[in-house]
């Protein structure tokens, strides 16, 4: 299995843990994880207003290169999945849409839907397979409790995002099972951290991401996992009791890969 | 040439504002055979009527055209007024330039020209008809009730009470529907059950009715006065006609693990089961399900404690034919699913509850011997938050988008009740708007805002959160105040949209009665005839029809008797004379036109006939006019021309068509 | 074309269907921080208030969670209108809300970069 | 052709069944909800009324286009006569199709008595559609011509 692999912009910098964990768990699961080769940031949000064309057009060239490739796009930062697979949305839905970008990025052939936009998650849960993965698992998280953290971009707008039930989510918890773990059932897991009004107001995402880890803790949760770099540092700077990791952390110690 | 008078109908302002009356009459006036046109503010009233059958007389007209509104409207109206003049029912046409024409055009020359059209085709259509008489079939005077809820007994009660047998068909084990697991009701807050189950008793003991308990109905066949129904009756492994409802078997039978859906779940039942202590009828039944005799052949504990014998593993499923004169669907409703709105957390939390659970919980036979505990920890609770229109009124592709009606009234009553039963228990109600149009309903929900206290917020809840202590923060907005509350609570209470039963579409696909969009029967007419279906014979009996309260269920339930009674004192019923007919000459005796009739109206004899001196027998289709619907699927399959319908026939739609096309 | 009118069809938003039941602001994360609440803005860009809404700190304090979208009973999207409103705020020569040369100052080292290139997107143009 | 196409006004002959379009057809009009003055409806019983021959009738009287309307599958009044339409239906419009006359002139809906907005709909696409077809003059009888 070959997929063309997007990473963004904070894979590259303050979230290389999350790239470099997501490979090595992707190599020992058998997927081909093949970067593009011109990828540019997604612009880190999907402006959604009937008028922005430009802020796009970095996702419409992956997804161009994606399908020319024949493959399909697999992402692991909450907001580039959130940006791309909305982007995808319009190129097939919006005519309009569609039309000024055909004229603009002239592409060789327009982009006809067949490439699709994978979160990591989703390969594991879809093409993988939870109950396969559980049983690649060599050193399950037995006794560890595990909070998931979804955070907004993963599963809103539900109607394009579509990847799971918006207000009681259950592929992380699938996913914590898969490796071992107890998933830790807390009402904030789809609750937004602040995301970035942490540059501008970080006492605002402080005070958001203080409520989230004091429930998880409450709960009982060792652990705290994320797919989102900016949801991790949030979280990570309200300072609760157990860590902030990404997902593909655990995944990696579980499967027992020794670099991890 | 036939000689035909038009009256064109002002409506008053409907037809007359945007098409030109006058000019219609005008330009039909010249209409080969029209010898009189004229036109009226209202056609319909006594004057309007006077005015036709004054011109049938005067005029010696043949036939008539009235240009006004759907014949769905006044057709058998302006048929008597013709009838009354002496001229044959059938005689007329209406062209319908209210509801096609007046009403969905705005312009006047379009839609005076469209208006013309149509008189024009109606006209061409009269000079075709021919006198029709209609053929009486007998009525079967028994009635059956489909639905053993409040609205289905109320309407079995009223039939039986005018003397005529009646059969009430209950899906589940006994009758009396969701009122049964009420506890208390608005706006007397008298107790559910005591005005309930006299009426279940009066239905088991009233000779003229009939109850199939524990039975569906799966096919039914036939037309009004004369419906052929079968009746399934399920499997319950308990002999009815043993079973003395003594109970001992429930209390033996060794399976416990049963979630009790008379109590919504929130308790066990055994696997052989009395619904509750006053079913009707009162005979146990065994879930199939559950239990393990039936799925693995060891058990048999029932059989041995039963001291009457009554337990029969090796029932069948059994049918049953029945014939009925009139049908009325009361197939009630049910609470939606909640799983869409998961932002309440019904599915993460044990004291998220829907209110149908709640009455539960406060009724003296539910779960809690009538305390009111939370489910996860058997608590008092000292907080509670009523959440409004979870699923209501909503345009979301979730949920739907009538209000459901009840909801409002039966918060205020639950709050009351918790208010008066435990003084030191703070109510909170988050509403969009209170609804409380009804006799002493607002005075109601006022009694429960200015005498007990309970807090109303105008705003709805956007998240429920189950916090690790067991409360549950309540984030709502409230509106009048301008802010946001994180509201700590202990129960929340959610009032869950209603729909129709499950069971009501496939049972309007066996009786072809129409549904609206969201799976209620439709009514003949929204104001004028509100408690009967277009289908004639067929009868609405409450919340099948569209939400509604116990007053407005039975209040219906008893107009729905009362159109069934009148149905069922009529020795005969004239049938429809637009049936189909066939020309012995021409038919060749092919049997397309048997093959594709659904009710089986048409036959094949051998006649004979005397064609150029000869006497020939020929094989020619024949049709039973008390059998034949009208439909005129067989016009069309014949090959020869032979077949052909009365009041819709070949020549009269192709003069239709061609005053249509005719310019 | 009036302001209304942009936001509209910027947003694609229909404010006739909102019922008022508030929920938005019921389900909004930054409510205590925005002058004006998710169901404001619905009703005010109904009246044609738009300028208020655009001077005001809120449309900036919108984290475009899309609780309010997601739970609207009405399908209103109030996120949407956040939005466009903002746009039409940043849009315009020298009107950033926060310029480059302010970023040294707020930046923390850790901060990743992507919440960097979001708030530009978000608050300038 | 002497009329330009936006001055164009088609011929529409709709046959509506009895219980269910005819019925969705008043209620498009109790609700105000408008389709152009174009279409004029025929009532029949059930769509299974509907003769072949009323439909060539129809085009060779100069319409530009037929619409038949009934009842969803499964909710026939007489229980099965919409699926005789639709068998019969599917057969001519593809015969009519063959002889020139575009299967785009012809239709078949299901429309239910509580579908007012849906028969509005059908209608103004249907007349939409025929409107930018043109005229019919295939099969017209040249002697119905004035």
């Amino acid at each position: 299995m070959t997929y063309s692999y997007y990473p963004g912009c904070t894979l590259k910098t303050k979230a290389k843990e999350l790239d470099r964990t997501a490979r090595l768990c992707a190599e020992a699961l058998g997927a081909n994880l093949c970067e593009l080769d011109n990828w540019q940031c997604c612009g880190g949000a999907y402006t959604a207003s009937s008028d922005e064309i430009a802020t796009k057009l970095s996702s419409v060239r992956a997804l161009l290169e994606a399908e020319s490739r024949e493959e399909d796009i697999i992402t692991l930062c909450s907001a580039c999945h959130n940006v791309l697979k909305r982007v995808r949305n319009d190129l097939i839905n919006d005519a309009n849409f569609a039309f000024k970008v055909n004229n603009y990025v002239k592409p060789e052939k327009p982009f006809e839907g067949k490439t699709k936009v994978i979160h990591f998650l989703e390969f594991l849960r879809d093409e993988i397979g939870f109950d396969n993965l559980r049983e690649k698992v060599v050193n399950p998280f037995t006794g560890k409790k595990i909070a998931a953290y979804y955070g907004c971009l993963l599963l809103r707008p539900s109607g394009v995002m579509d990847m799971d039930d918006p207000e009681n989510p259950k592929i992380l918890e699938d996913f914590i099972r898969a490796i071992g773990g107890e998933p830790v059932m807390y009402p904030y897991r789809n609750e937004c951290c602040g995301g970035y009004v942490a540059l501008e107001d970080k006492s605002a995402t402080v005070k958001k991401s203080e409520k989230i880890v004091a429930s998880a803790d409450g709960f009982g949760a060792d652990i705290i996992i994320t797919a989102c770099p900016l949801c991790l540092y949030n979280l990570e700077s309200a300072k609760g009791n157990g860590e902030v990791k990404y997902f593909t952390e655990l995944l990696a110690t579980a499967l027992g890969i020794k670099e991890a | 040439m036939q000689r035909i008078g038009v009256f064109v109908c002002h409506c008053g302002t409907n037809i007359a504002a945007t098409v030109d009356v006058k000019a219609v009459a005008e330009a039909l006036k010249y209409e080969p055979g029209v010898v009189v046109s004229e036109e009226y503010q209202y056609m319909c009233s006594e004057a309007g009527q006077e005015l036709i059958k004054n011109a049938i007389k005067e005029n010696a007209l043949t036939g008539v055209v009235v240009c006004s509104c759907s014949p769905r409207m006044h057709e058998a109206t302006f048929r008597k007024t013709v009838a009354a003049a002496g001229l044959n029912p059938y005689m007329l046409e209406i062209a319908n330039i209210r509801e096609q024409v007046s009403w969905i055009h705005k312009n006047i020359e379009e839609a005076t020209e469209k208006a013309i059209i149509l008189g024009r085709a109606a006209i061409a259509k009269v000079h075709l008809n021919a006198p029709l008489t209609a053929g009486e079939s007998p009525v079967v005077k028994r009635a059956l009730v489909i639905g053993g809820g409040i609205a289905g007994i109320q309407t079995a009660l009223d039939i039986a009470e005018a003397g005529f047998e009646v059969d009430i068909v209950e899906k589940n084990p006994t009758i009396g529907g969701k009122m049964t697991q009420l506890d208390k009701t608005f706006p007397t807050l008298d107790c559910a059950a005591c005005i309930l189950t006299p009426k279940m008793v009066d239905c088991a003991q009233n000779d003229k009715i009939k109850i199939y308990s524990y039975s569906e109905v799966s096919e039914v066949k036939g037309f009004v006065g004369n419906f052929d129904v079968t009746i399934k009756r399920k499997a319950r492994y308990v002999d009815e006609n043993k079973c003395t409802g003594c109970g001992l078997c429930t209390e033996k039978c060794p399976q416990k693990k049963v979630p009790n859906e008379f109590n919504l779940g929130l308790d066990n039942r055994r696997a052989i089961y009395i619904p509750f202590a006053q079913a009707v009828p009162k005979i146990a039944t065994i879930d199939a399900d559950y239990c393990t005799m039936l799925k693995s052949g060891k058990c048999g504990v029932c059989s041995k404690v039963c001291t009457v014998g009554a337990i029969d593993y090796k029932q069948q499923d059994t049918y049953v034919n029945e014939k009925y004169g009139a049908i009325v669907v009361a197939t009630g409703f049910n609470p939606i699913k909640l799983d869409k709105y998961d932002e309440f957390a019904y599915s993460q939390s044990a004291d998220v509850i829907t209110s149908l659970e709640l009455e539960r919980l406060m009724n003296a036979a539910g779960p809690n011997g009538g305390t009111l505990l939370r489910p996860s920890d058997k608590k008092h609770p000292h907080r509670i938050a009523f959440i409004q229109c979870v699923g209501s009124r909503c345009d979301d592709g979730k949920g739907k988008s009538y209000c459901s009606k009840i909801c409002c009234m039966y918060t205020a009553k639950h709050a009351m009740l918790i208010r008066e039963k435990y003084p030191d228990t703070e109510v909170y109600v988050f509403y969009i708007d209170v609804r409380t149009p009804g006799k002493n309903f607002d005075e109601f929900y006022r009694r429960a805002v200015e005498e007990y206290g309970v807090n109303y917020i105008k705003g709805m809840v956007g998240k429920v959160l189950p916090e690790p202590d067991g409360t549950l923060t309540v984030r709502a907005s409230d509106l009048l105040n301008g802010t946001q509350l994180n509201l700590s609570c202990d129960l929340v209470v959610l009032a869950a949209a209603i729909e129709p039963d499950k069971s009501a579409r496939p049972l309007a696909t066996m009786l072809t009665a129409s549904m609206d969009t969201n799976d209620f029967f439709t009514e003949a007419h929204p104001k004028l005839r509100p408690v009967e279906s277009p289908t004639a014979g067929i009868f609405l009996s409450g919340a099948c029809q569209g939400p509604k309260d116990i007053p407005e269920t039975v209040s219906q339930a008893s107009a729905c008797a009362a159109k069934v009674i009148g149905l069922l004192a009529k020795n005969t019923l004239k049938g429809n004379p637009c049936v189909a007919h066939s020309d012995e000459l021409l038919c060749n005796g092919c049997s397309s036109c048997e093959k594709v009739c659904p009710y089986g109206a048409i036959s094949y004899s051998d006649k004979e006939f005397r064609i150029n001196g000869k006497m020939v027998t020929r094989r020619v289709a024949s049709v039973n006019p008390a059998v034949c619907q009208g439909c005129g699927a067989c016009t069309v399959a014949c090959p020869s021309g032979a077949m052909d319908l009365r009041g819709f026939s070949n020549s009269q739609i192709m003069a239709e068509v061609d005053a249509i096309c005719k310019w | 074309m009036d302001l209304k009118e942009q936001v509209l069809i910027m947003s694609g938003v229909d404010v006739r269907k909102c019922m008022a039941c508030g929920k938005c602001s019921g389900a909004c994360p930054s409510y205590n921080e925005m002058e004006y609440h998710p169901h404001q803005f619905v009703s005010m860009v109904k009246k044609g208030n738009i300028e208020p809404l655009m001077k005001s700190e809120s449309v900036y304090k919108c984290l475009t969670c899309y609780a309010c979208i997601e739970r609207c009973p009405r399908g209103v999207e109030p996120a949407k209108l956040i939005e466009a409103i903002r746009l039409l705020a940043v849009r315009p020569q020298g009107s950033n809300h926060i310029k480059a040369d302010d970023i040294p100052s707020l930046l923390d080292p850790e901060l990743p970069q992507q919440a960097i290139v979001t708030a530009f997107r978000k608050y300038s143009k | 052709m002497q009329m330009v196409n936006n001055e164009f006004k088609p011929k529409i002959v709709a046959f509506c069944c009895n219980w269910c379009s005819y019925a969705g057809a008043d209620l498009a009009g109790t609700n105000r909800l408008q389709y152009p003055a174009e279409v004029k409806i025929i009532r029949v019983p059930c769509s299974c009324r509907v003769n072949p021959m009323f439909i060539l009738r129809a085009f060779q009287r100069g319409a530009d286009g037929v619409i038949i309307c009934g009842c969803h599958p499964g909710d026939c009044h007489y229980t099965t006569g919409n699926y005789y339409a639709r068998r019969r239906m599917t057969l001519l419009f593809s015969m009519l199709d063959f002889l020139g006359i575009e299967k785009e002139r012809t239709r078949l809906e299901w429309v239910s008595a509580a579908e007012g907005q849906k028969f509005a709909s059908t209608m103004n696409d249907f007349v939409k559609t025929v409107t930018e077809l043109g005229e019919n003059k295939r099969l017209e009888d040249l002697r119905c011509k004035k």
